[in-house]
């Protein structure tokens, strides 16, 4: 059989499409688990998508400046995770759920 | 020099005890309060003696610049502190006088509530005091003149459980807004005029004015500043204001309300003097506010039946004659008289005070009478001011009173007349408060008893400084700056006034020690006049139905009801409900899933994408 | 010579070493906590013991490997390997010595010099977190369970000021590689006071040396912090569940973690393989007078023996003692010897001190255990972080 | 080489992002979590970013994953029951989602192509000393924004998780 046409090094558009990929993915979760925890992860995937591309693109550009983004992107996930994370220990506190439905009370 | 210490230690004062007054002990507190002020003065004399003030030097202004406060274009407003012959007067008036009553204060206070509270306040006045006099500019002149209000209104307000304090604060407060108002148009007007606020400049410029046909706004910027003057020092119209302020504690009303804040009117005219020099026509009008208002003053004084009020008139009637000096450009005859007024007018007050405190809080001159034998010391002092406000040689009223009633004659000769009707008034009227007071039997029914050593020697101490006072011969000291009025001569306008102090005291001598009959049976015959003089001309009744009444009914109908209540409100309400109704059709849209509202935004995302895409916004 | 099979000779020479050195630290523990004890410890297996953990393996090998009921498979079967793998794999960054050249090669003595092997490290450490969390989950019992969640409380409370008292010599030396760091400790004071960062100017780093000691015994789970595993309240902690090749492998990771974090100890504060006082003082004679001395006790002891089978033992150690001692006198072969040996010396000293904290201290409480973490390191690394950056913007 | 490596590490992520919604349990997918960022750390490596790689591993894997599984065995939380409700959701959106990644895969090969590729080494200046220079030169207000925004979200979280007093 012919050997699989990869190149030597992998173009640079390979690791956008992946990171879009990964967001899809982190999209995907977000939209259809109802466990909040997962949801949360979700939104952490799609920050790394985000990353990479960021990432991805400071290579392109010569500059590391994107590596501070996806730093800062970090910094902000971590103050992110810490609230968020307290909120859903209230949240489980008060309900006892993760059941990202059973938390609705905005409507109406 | 560091001059700015002289203000800034008060501050100190007010902060310490305003910050931990509730936690410190009363000693602590008053400690603080009277030291504050003690070294403020200590420095002042060293200040003074520094700058040679003492002996013959300071003929010009010092001035210290710290920072600049205010830059924009051409005009530049520092924050400086100057110091000249006028203020050093001022300087030793405020914080010599001030420290006595401070003293006097940690006494009378010593029963009161809110002890901290009062020391905070008064040190706190005798920064804004200190600023108002030590400002090298007219905005830093207003900044003390602002806080010495702010502070004249707390301490009015002072036991502001009551409500007539609370009256009383807010009245003084509302009649001197319309003061101050007008004294910062006088001020934008001399920013604008001589493009500077600087004292320095200011005059400089001024001198180069034509004397006479002076150009239209010099005179605008005298009757603004005057209109300033006259709510500051209670002047027709904006009196009202003072002796409803009696309502604080006596040393207030001795501190601020005799000796130094309502001076301030005529320290300013006085600084200002080289600009109305330029306005004849402005000099006048401060002279017959000044005449007038001693004059009706006094005439109120006549029938007043309680103490502090007696000499609340009389304060008014005594800075009238201080505007009357100065209308007549003698302005160091003025100053002269500031300073004798502070010391036996505080006398009078801080005696008064001792006499309240005597009687358990009774101010009503017909509950009192003989306590010269309870309370000798108090009556012994109250007699020195008396005689001292009364003009009678060769005491201080005399010398300043003198001063300011030749320079009268050589301005206007019936002025002259007006102040020593006038000055004959005030004689009868503080000795009539002095003779019910100490004459006859007591009518009381509270036990008297001398006041503490902690009164009485400031007592003392203004006692012997309204005896002697007068021969601090401050126009000779102020010569520099307001050349001497040269001597009119003639020797008999002198001892008509004398004759008309000693006058004054022999008929309430007659009225109300040997025939006190006597005054009801006249009072009876004068009916309709006593009652006029006893209601105080109805000014403030007039007041009220003209300007106060008016006034709130408006704001009350049309602003509030009218203006806040309709239109702004109903904006308000307006945007709300709007807000409300588009809310409730969005709401629709909302169904409480955070994942539905992530679907729209995915799905939203998606189109932008899209369109980008075809549409080629990212290439 | 190849690249790839240089390193492999490297990896399979480190991976040895290393193995071996976990087997026998742990019999040294058991040894010296025997004496610490008033006891002999093991001494049935070879002599004095010595062949302990060879047992020990073998045994750990052979037992019936039992999978508990209950438990979640997947993650039951992976904690134990998550735990060795991130421990072991640390080991890859630590260097030994410098620069050799044995005949035509030409090589570091390190499998790989990251120019951020400390961070490196730092994220393995965090990641062998996992380990312990997962295998107190998965194998759903609640002592295991408590164990996971107090481990991983632990260890993350205890990262901050782990990373904080590492943050303050890097201050100093600026270089995260670890090669960069222990050369940059080179050279000595007035020729005698070596420049190692606990030493060093302009501000010696001996609390952050303390810091990073005490939160690496938290990190490692050992005492007094091995609250994970408190016997007494936990059974065994999160490897309640485990048996046989699993429990060794977290028993491996622990002890491999030790060593990690000894020559992290080493390599930040301690210079490395600087020796500790300059070779013209004669330094470089050190180990070979060691060993002889060693040698001659036991030949002395082997001469007079107490115990029948000292007299084929001891003379055996003596003369091999003997052997290394003069292998150190050889000027190629010291090069490459002396350098480890100021190493492992001193990665020795830490894991004693290791071992003797264990038979001396208690444990702590759970709470104390956190509130020292927050209220008492955490403020200290950042003081001392603070003073340290100040020191060396000023100077 | 640096093809396979990228191909390698990417199939991984996706498989375990994949996994991530999928699986049930929420354990599973925060495991499947830390497997995708440990795999795009070693894509950060060959991009030339090694300390936003060992930042990725620390930060991400090593503190807030951990806070996640703290969390989650915290709360003991259990698998997900399955409901019919949501499989309308699964009609709509996937196809849409992958029409998303099509358009996305489209406009990038559009915008580079192809030429671009990532040679390992190629990118020096993702050291931590570059970065550090970047970072506290050219950012250094963000960065302290970042720091009051974290003291801001400890507090948020201390606040919002301790025991109600009463």
């Amino acid at each position: 059989m012919p050997p699989l046409p990869i190149p030597e090094a992998a173009p640079l558009s390979w690791y956008l499409i992946l990171s879009a990929i990964l967001f899809v993915l982190g999209v995907a979760g977000f939209l259809f688990r109802r466990n909040i925890i997962t949801v949360f992860m979700s939104i952490e995937l799609m920050l790394n998508a985000v990353n990479l591309s960021f990432v991805s693109f400071s290579y392109k550009l010569k500059q590391n400046d994107g590596h501070i983004f996806s730093f800062f992107v970090m910094v902000v996930a971590a103050a992110e995770a810490a609230v968020g994370l307290a909120i859903i220990l209230t949240v489980f506190k008060n309900r006892q759920t993760l059941e990202i439905d059973e938390v609705s009370s905005l409507k109406n | 020099m560091q001059l700015w210490l002289i203000p800034i230690l008060p501050l100190i004062g007010f902060l310490l005890n305003g910050l931990f007054g509730r936690k410190l002990s009363k000693p602590v507190v008053s400690a603080i309060a009277a030291g504050s002020v003690l070294l403020s003065f200590l420095w002042v004399l060293k200040t003074l003696s520094g700058l040679g003030a003492f002996s013959g030097g300071l003929d010009s202004a010092y001035t210290e610049h710290y920072y600049t406060w205010i830059q924009s274009g051409a005009l530049n407003i520092g924050v400086d502190f100057a110091i000249d012959r006028l203020t050093a007067v001022m300087l030793m008036i405020v914080t010599g006088v001030g420290f006595l009553i401070h003293v006097y204060a940690v006494g009378y206070m010593d029963h009161e509530g809110g002890f901290y509270r009062f020391f905070a306040y008064l040190n706190l006045f005798m920064f804004f005091m200190l600023v108002l006099v030590l400002g090298a500019n007219y905005l830093l002149l207003f900044v003390g003149w602002e806080g010495v209000g702010l502070c004249s209104y707390l301490l009015i307000g002072f036991y502001f459980l009551e409500k007539y304090a609370t009256d009383a604060g807010n009245k003084a407060f509302i009649v001197n807004r319309i003061g101050d108002f007008g004294f910062s148009l006088a001020v934008f007007l001399i920013a604008i005029h001589f493009g500077s606020l600087d004292f320095g400049k200011v005059f400089a410029q001024a001198k180069d004015l034509p004397v006479e046909s002076a150009p239209g706004w010099v005179t605008a910027i005298c009757l603004l500043l005057l209109v300033g003057a006259t709510g500051k020092s209670a002047q027709i119209p904006l009196y009202v204001w003072l002796p409803d302020a009696m309502a604080g504690p006596t040393p207030v009303s001795a501190l601020i309300h005799a000796a130094t804040m309502v001076t301030a009117g005529v320290y300013m005219i006085a600084r200002s003097s080289s600009i109305f020099l330029h306005s004849a026509f402005a000099l006048d009008i401060v002279a017959i506010v000044g005449v007038t208002t001693a004059f009706f003053a006094a005439t109120i004084g006549l029938a007043q039946n309680d103490i502090k009020k007696v000499f609340a008139y009389s304060t008014v009637s005594q800075l009238g004659y201080m505007f009357l000096a100065l209308g007549t450009g003698a302005f160091s005859a003025g100053i002269f008289h500031v300073m004798t007024h502070a010391f036996f007018k505080a006398l009078l007050f801080l005696g008064a005070g001792s006499v309240i405190h005597a009687l358990g809080g009774d101010q009503d001159l017909r509950n009192m009478g003989g306590l010269r034998t309870k309370i000798p010391i108090t009556f012994a002092t109250l007699m020195c001011a008396g005689v001292a406000i009364a003009g009678v040689p060769p005491f201080s009223g005399y010398h300043s009173k003198d001063a300011i009633l030749s320079a009268a004659y050589q301005h206007a000769p019936w002025m002259y007349w007006v102040g020593v009707i006038t000055a004959f008034m005030t004689a009868f009227y503080v000795f009539r408060a002095l003779f019910l007071c100490f004459f006859g039997e007591y009518r009381g029914h509270h036990h008297p008893h001398e006041s503490p050593a902690i009164m009485w020697i400031p007592l003392a101490v203004l006692a012997a400084l309204s005896l002697g006072g007068g021969y601090i011969n401050i126009p000779k000291f102020l010569e520099p700056m307001f050349p001497l009025a040269e001597e009119g001569g003639n020797e008999w306008t002198v001892y008509v006034s004398i004759a008309a102090g000693v006058g004054g005291i022999a008929l309430a001598f007659l009225f109300y020690v040997v025939a006190p009959s006597l005054p009801e049976a006249i009072a009876n015959a004068f009916r309709p006049i006593y009652t006029l003089i006893y209601n105080k001309y109805f000014v403030d009744e007039f007041y009220d139905a003209t300007v106060v009444n008016p006034a709130i009914d408006g704001s009350r109908t049309l602003l509030w009801r009218g203006a806040d209540a309709t239109v702004i409100d109903g904006a308000v309400n307006g945007i709300g409900k709007t807000a409300r109704a588009v809310g409730g059709v969005l709401k629709l849209a909302q169904s409480g899933y955070i994942r539905s509202y992530a679907a729209w935004v995915v799905a939203g995302s998606i189109a932008v994408i899209l369109v980008m895409a075809l549409w080629g916004g990212a290439r | 010579m190849n690249f790839l099979v240089l390193s492999l000779i490297k990896a399979a020479l480190v991976a040895f070493v290393l193995m071996t050195t976990l087997a026998y630290l742990q019999w040294i523990e058991r040894k010296v906590i025997a004496h610490i004890q008033l006891r002999v410890g093991p001494r049935r297996v070879g002599p004095h013991g010595l062949l302990q953990p060879l047992a020990d393996v073998i045994k750990l090998l052979t037992k019936e490997d039992m999978l508990p009921s209950h438990v979640n498979k997947v993650f039951y079967f992976i904690a134990p390997f998550i735990a060795v793998f991130f421990a072991l794999i640390a080991i890859s960054v630590i260097p030994f010595g410098g620069d050799i050249s044995i005949g035509p090669i030409k090589t570091a003595m390190q499998l790989t010099d990251l120019n951020i092997g400390v961070l490196f490290i730092l994220g393995l450490s965090g990641m062998g977190v996992y380990g312990v969390a997962l295998a107190g989950w998965a194998s759903n019992n609640k002592y295991a369970l408590l164990g996971g969640l107090r481990s991983s409380a632990q260890m993350i409370s205890y990262e901050l000021p782990m990373a904080m008292a590492i943050a303050a010599p890097l201050l100093m030396l600026n270089t995260l590689s670890f090669r960069q760091l222990v050369d940059a400790q080179g050279g000595f004071y007035f020729g005698i006071i070596p420049r190692w960062t606990i030493f060093q100017g302009p501000f010696p780093q001996v609390v952050s040396f303390l810091l990073f000691v005490i939160a690496a015994f938290a990190e490692t789970n050992r005492v007094p912090f091995d609250l994970p595993e408190a016997e007494n309240e936990l059974v065994a902690g999160f490897h309640t569940e485990y048996s046989s090749m699993k429990f060794a492998a977290f028993f491996m990771a622990e002890y491999a973690n030790m060593v990690t974090v000894s020559c992290v100890a080493t390599l930040l504060f301690l210079g490395g393989w600087q020796p500790l006082f300059p070779a013209e003082y004669g330094s470089k004679f050190i180990p070979t007078l060691i060993f002889f001395f060693g040698g001659a006790i036991c030949l002395y002891h082997g001469a007079n023996p107490v115990r029948a089978f000292d007299r084929i033992t001891l003379p055996v150690a003596g003369v091999v003692f003997l052997g290394i001692g003069a292998a150190f006198l050889i000027p190629i072969v010291a090069t490459i010897l002396l350098p480890l040996f100021w190493f492992s010396a001193k990665v020795g000293v830490i894991l004693f001190l290791y071992i003797w904290i264990r038979g001396t201290l208690p444990r702590f409480r759970y709470d104390q255990l956190m509130n020292f973490a927050w209220t008492f390191m955490f403020p200290v690394a950042i003081a001392n972080l603070f003073i340290t950056g100040l020191l060396v913007a000023l100077t | 080489m640096d093809a396979i490596l990228f191909l390698l590490f990417a199939a991984i992520a996706v498989v375990c992002a994949i996994n991530l919604v999928l699986q049930s349990h929420p354990i599973s997918s925060a495991l499947s979590l830390v497997g995708v960022m440990g795999s795009l750390a070693v894509l950060y490596l060959l991009l030339g970013g090694e300390f936003i790689a060992m930042a990725q591993l620390i930060v991400y894997a090593g503190a807030i994953m951990v806070l996640f599984i703290f969390v989650i065995m915290l709360l003991n939380a259990g698998t997900e029951l399955k409901t019919k409700r949501h499989l309308w959701g699964m009609y709509a959106g996937v196809p849409l989602l992958l029409a998303l990644v099509g358009v996305v895969g489209y406009i990038v090969h559009d915008v580079l192509p192809a030429s671009g590729a990532v040679v390992f080494g190629s990118f020096q200046h993702g050291n931590p000393e570059d970065i550090g220079k970047n970072l506290f030169v050219n950012y250094l207000l963000p960065f302290e924004v970042t720091s009051v925004l974290i003291l801001v979200a400890i507090v948020g979280a201390i606040v919002l998780a301790r025991k109600e007093v009463d």
